[in-house]
């Protein structure tokens, strides 16, 4: 350490910025992109083009489980990948039921995502989902361990007291619903896939993997963890945070490995084509000038700390 | 369906003198019991409580172990013992699996009280703060009636009539109050707390991440790279430098070099293995653990 | 109610109470208390609201009592009496607060750890078994041919098969590393086992030195998230408020 | 009728780590004087309580966000150490709690430690307190509460999850002495940056054996040891098994059924055709004929239907 001086030295100054300043710095840094709008050039991982890889071989009309477990607090990244993956749903007619394991908020969350989304297809013309017919609101089962086990075994009894109702307002138990014909076990179940910001994922992968096709869109903090199922095969695909919403906003706007389109991820056998011309950048391409600036702000944070320990390192010496 | 409607000796038909007759034979012998255990003498207290601990695991230990019946069909029987047992099993556990959070729930009280009693004895002794127990005391309040009051009012509608009535133009006071105080506040400090964390991270990483000891700077230079990889733009930068060395070429070695590739590495290659070895040691420890408590080794039982 | 008045009130409490917990990053103040005791007050409140609505009302009142038959609107459930074991269980949770008697309150507590107990031991193999079966690497590359994996675009199936059955020297050192990895910082959590042979006590120290890899690495990916938080909340003060405000004014 | 989930070997491997650390527990009662490595974390707690008596201020404790199980029990075990140091020194003790069944648990925990030490009036109130059960309401009343009462020493044990840092850095920023320790991987980062020692994945399950040395405790530990050992030892034979097995070439094509067919061309094993995915793996049981009886159709069921 420097000498104690009268006078801070440089380094020390660079060593103890007070906090307020960083804070405030951060704000402005978060607060400005905002307004911004400018597109940044994206490369997608590789599990994030194999979730979109299997989303595009689901065959139109099966039927998917979404376990969808994120409320408001975790909305800047779960928002954007719970759109995403309606978008993608929606357009390929593929039928889902949408369950939730743990928040009680999670089922009217979700709900008023599907209806947004239906809004936005509406003011398209295109077809509405409707429920009952194509898409299912299980609500919630509060037990996750009990749920995981119940679907494993026997997947209608554990969604035998459920009901929704149907075109004519009536009452009924959901396993008899369209979404659900032809599906007698979760092995019927074309995917089940998780967005989650807790660790609900892990429960579901440790009770259903060998059963069923599974996927997740985690945030950005459950990423690394929920990474480790996806390594070891136990997960099919996920994405991850803003960077996976970014990466599918990409990949449904132009397209995986398809010639021309700027997502090459050699990895990945087979091309898929996007949804040119539809609603694909949303919120993750929004977010991510702004995440930019951010991460920015960090880096320069701890490399000004850094530059400060050498200048003062080299005080010490001499 | 069938299942589902199906009355065994634990189950009997809603609304029937039957059912009632044994929930309230179940009160009655539960309050004899309780009474048991107020006289109970202290050294059968442990095995009291090491009984019901050991039992209520056993129903898990059992549903691993037991062999499971295959391809049951909703209208089956047991053909035999052991599918006697398999099938309670598989029907017990929906029931069993809410036990916790039913019980849970029951305790909450106890967390709810002891709030309430800090707060009140702080108002009642006029001790520091305590005009913000007021606070805390009237928004408790407030949310509970505004919470209860719009639930009796939804309570008995048909779906169609719910439905209308969740249009804002419908709402009632009770849907109002409800509404701005769980959406309006509680859920917008949710995310407002939550957010804070961006502010402390900054901190903590300016103030942690140098170059000091062999630790911090190996978790610098990790943490730096993949910060990296997920920027675009740098990442993009990055790319045309590997690009205009040679990387145009797919087949060329120097494409390992992209930053993707280097976070996918270090991600794959040290901190997947690394979270599964901890995670070894964490779920054995979690099963030892779990073992002592549930045959109540320890010296202190289950607490 | 109008929903534009009605949005603009919502977001405005928001955007109070959002500021008035950020002001916590300055100092502790009265503002941050009252916002504090608001949240703890609401938060306990809305607790006991959800108490029942939630959970005990579908998962123990109507499971002990049942759904009659509605014709056309519901088959009907039968009552499971023995819920009513229940409540008698949770009340014994409030002897904690006697002094005679406060070891009934283990009756309850420890039945909702035996129920967790008997569930690690049902789910270990779930698991772990998987994540051992992963930690299984092979370390022998099997061919020559290129130093790493090629890129699978445009082979047909036969080739792609060839490709995914080979190990290519990269994979095999990658591997390799992985192996050591999961090795040495197993080794770091033996705890009983006197680490006087050099070579083991080197391996845990490189164990914990490979972890720091790894958390540095989870803290680089989890910045993320963190900051989009932030993202979004600005985003809720500085364009939803606005245009909310923007709409009210007309 | 087969073992529908895990197959025989995940049953005997589960069972083969319960034998370790019963055994272990049981063989422990007779030898009291066995080895186990240093804690560094765990040295520093009465150099921590020792700081907060000197400055005359509280010793904050937090056992975590998790519900109750043995991860939060584990914690409070550890605070009963904490606590039993801090009464000694006549410290005040704030130990906040997020969940209610771990709340009453805590509270017969701690009011034993006080009347042990001969001081049962001193606890109050307010020294084991249930906070909320909602993460960041729980989050604003710790910090809060540290930045009010300027705790000295605080312990953050058990479950956390994105409040950690809220509560490490808060705590940091009034200078307050931090052991901390997450059994969430995910955390461990924050509390490496912004604590003062932190307990890595399963040094917190060793804690209490540490701390208090009880037979049974250390007999778990070693039991552990052995379990560990174990699955390293299944990791190196199948990493070598692998190893040997995907450089072999095969005449024979795995079915998805599980059977074997000839194939023309010899080719290299792929991932699944190896002596260590089937034992990990095994084949879903072949569908059974099995006749039960039938239970007698019942009168108004499936009425939806």
């Amino acid at each position: 350490m420097a000498q104690v001086q009268n006078e801070k030295t440089l380094g020390e100054k660079l060593l103890s910025i007070p906090r307020g300043v960083l804070f405030f710095i951060l704000v402005l840094a978060t607060a400005i992109p905002l307004r911004c709008k400018v597109t940044i050039p994206n490369n997608p991982a590789e599990n994030s083009a194999n979730l979109y890889r299997i989303l595009m071989s689901i065959p139109e009309g099966s039927t998917v489980l979404v376990q969808s477990d994120w409320t408001n607090s975790t909305r800047g990244e779960s928002r954007g990948q719970f759109d995403a993956l309606l978008r993608i749903l929606m357009r390929r007619n593929i039928k889902f039921a949408v369950l939730s394991v743990g928040d009680p908020q999670a089922p009217q969350v979700a709900k008023d995502v599907v209806d947004a989304i239906n809004r936005e297809r509406a003011e398209k013309g295109e077809r509405q989902y409707r429920r009952w017919e194509d898409w299912l609101s299980l609500g919630l089962f509060p037990n996750a361990e009990g749920t995981g086990n119940g679907i494993a075994l026997n997947m209608s009894n554990t969604f035998a007291t459920k009901e929704e109702s149907d075109a004519s307002g009536m009452k009924r138990k959901v396993m008899l619903s369209p979404v659900f014909q032809g599906v007698e076990s979760v092995a019927d179940i074309a995917a089940y896939i998780i967005v989650t910001g807790t660790k609900s994922s892990q429960i579901a992968i440790e009770r259903l993997n060998n059963k069923v096709t599974m996927l997740a869109l985690v945030t950005g903090v459950m990423g690394p963890e929920t990474l480790t199922y996806y390594a070891s095969g136990q997960l099919k695909g996920m994405s991850a945070g803003l960077k996976g919403v970014y990466d599918l906003e990409t990949m449904m706007e132009s397209g995986l490995n398809v010639t021309g389109s700027p997502n090459q991820v050699p990895a990945v056998p087979g091309e898929y084509p996007g949804f040119p011309g539809q609603t694909n950048l949303a919120k993750g391409t929004q977010y991510i000038l702004t995440l930019h600036s951010a991460i920015f702000l960090l880096i320069a944070a701890v490399v000004i700390g850094n530059i400060g320990v050498i200048l003062s390192r080299k005080k010490g010496q001499s | 369906m069938i299942l589902a409607n199906a009355t065994n000796f634990w189950a009997r038909e809603s609304g029937s003198g039957g059912l009632f007759l044994m929930v309230f034979l179940t009160l009655a012998i539960c309050a004899a019991l309780i009474f048991g255990l107020l006289q109970m003498p202290s050294r059968l207290r442990r095995p009291v409580v090491a009984t019901f601990t050991f039992v209520s695991g056993l129903f898990y230990v059992l549903l691993w172990i037991w062999p499971q019946a295959q391809d049951r069909k909703p209208t089956d029987l047991p053909a035999n013992f052991t599918e006697s047992v398999s099938f309670w099993l598989s029907d017990a556990l929906p029931k069993i699996a809410n036990v916790s959070n039913i019980l849970t729930a029951f305790l909450l009280g106890l967390g709810v009280f002891s709030l309430m009693r800090v707060h009140l004895t702080r108002l009642a002794k006029k001790q520091r703060d305590w005009s913000f127990s007021i606070v805390l005391l009237v928004s408790m309040i407030s949310i509970t009636i505004f919470g209860y009051w719009d639930w009796a009012q939804r309570q008995g509608m048909t779906p169609l009539q719910l439905e209308e009535a969740t249009k804002i133009e419908n709402w009632t006071t009770a849907r109002l109050g409800q509404s701005l105080l769980f959406d309006g506040l509680l859920q917008a400090m949710d995310a407002a707390m939550f957010s804070l964390i961006a502010f402390y991270i900054l901190s903590a990483a300016y103030r942690a991440f140098r170059i000091r000891s062999i630790e911090a700077t190996i978790l610098l230079a990790s943490a730096f790279l993949v910060m990296f990889s997920l920027l675009g733009l740098a990442d993009l930068f990055w790319s045309n430098m590997i690009n205009a060395a040679g990387g145009s070429d797919p087949a060329s070695f120097i494409n390992n070099f992209r930053l993707s590739e280097i976070a996918g590495f270090i991600q794959k290659t040290f901190q997947v293995p690394g979270i599964r070895a901890i995670q070894f040691g964490i779920g054995i420890g979690a099963l030892a653990m779990g073992l002592r408590l549930w045959l109540s080794l320890e010296k202190g039982g289950v607490s | 109610m109008n929903p534009v008045t009605y949005d603009a009130i919502k977001l405005t409490l928001g955007v109070l109470a959002t500021v008035g917990l950020y002001t916590v990053l300055y100092r502790e103040n009265k503002f941050y208390r009252f916002w504090e005791h608001v949240f703890l007050g609401l938060a306990a409140g809305w607790a006991s609201v959800t108490l029942w609505t939630e959970t005990l009302k579908e998962n123990w009142w109507d499971a002990m009592l049942g759904k009659s038959v509605e014709q056309g609107v519901s088959t009907g459930e039968p009552g499971y009496w023995i819920y009513a074991v229940m409540l008698p269980l949770g009340v014994l949770g409030y002897f904690v607060y006697s002094k005679k008697h406060s070891w009934i309150a283990k009756i309850p507590i420890g039945i909702i750890l035996g129920l967790w107990s008997g569930q690690q031991i049902q789910i270990w193999w779930q698991t772990y078994g998987p994540q051992m079966k992963a930690s299984m690497l092979p370390v022998v590359p099997t061919t020559w041919e290129s130093l790493t994996r090629p890129a699978m675009n445009g082979l047909t199936p036969e080739q792609m098969a060839s490709v995914t059955a080979n190990i290519y020297p990269s994979q095999a050192i990658g591997n390799i590393l992985a192996i050591i990895t999961v090795i040495c910082v197993l080794t770091y959590f033996l705890f009983s086992f006197e680490l006087k042979n050099k070579v083991v006590s080197s391996m845990s120290l490189t164990g914990r030195y490979l972890l720091m890899i790894g958390f540095g690495a989870i803290f680089g990916s989890t910045v993320m998230m963190r900051f989009s938080l932030l993202i979004d909340r600005m985003y809720f003060i500085t364009i939803e408020w606005f245009d909310a405000l923007k709409l009210l004014i007309g | 009728m087969q073992y529908q989930d895990t197959g025989w070997i995940g049953i005997a491997f589960t069972l083969m780590l319960v034998f370790f650390v019963l055994f272990n527990i049981r063989r422990a009662g007779k030898n009291n004087d066995i080895y186990i490595r240093k804690i560094p974390g765990l040295n520093a707690i009465d150099e921590a309580v020792g700081r907060a008596t000197e400055m005359g201020r509280p010793v904050l404790m937090v056992p975590g966000l998790g519900e109750l199980n043995a991860i939060s029990v584990q914690a409070l075990r550890i605070f009963s150490y904490v606590a039993r140091t801090a009464v000694k020194f006549s410290n005040p003790i704030r130990l906040c709690c997020s969940q209610a069944p771990v709340f009453a648990v805590a509270q017969e925990i701690i009011r034993d430690v006080y009347q042990q030490e001969g001081v049962p009036e001193k606890f109050d109130d307010e020294t084991v307190q249930f906070l909320s059960d909602r993460q960041f309401a729980f989050a604003a009343a710790v910090s809060g509460k540290i930045l009010r009462e300027k705790t000295a020493a605080t312990f953050f044990m058990g479950e956390f999850f994105a409040e950690s840092l809220i509560f490490a850095e808060t705590a940091n920023a009034i200078g307050a002495i931090q052991v901390a320790s997450s059994t969430e991987n995910t955390q461990t980062p924050f509390f490496i940056a912004a604590c003062d020692y932190v307990l890595i994945g399963e040094e917190f399950y060793a804690a209490s054996a540490y701390l208090t040395r009880e037979p049974v405790l250390v007999g778990s530990l070693i039991g552990q040891d052995w379990s560990k050992i174990a699955i390293l030892i299944t990791i190196i034979f199948g990493f070598m098994m692998e190893s040997v097995q995907r450089g072999q070439m095969t005449g024979m094509e795995k079915q998805p059924d599980g059977s074997y067919t000839p194939i023309a061309e010899q080719r290299l094993k792929k991932a699944n055709e190896t002596f260590m995915h089937n034992v990990f793996n095994p084949d879903p049981p072949k569908p059974l004929e099995i006749t039960r009886p039938q239970k007698p159709a019942e009168e108004g069921a499936g009425g939806g239907e």
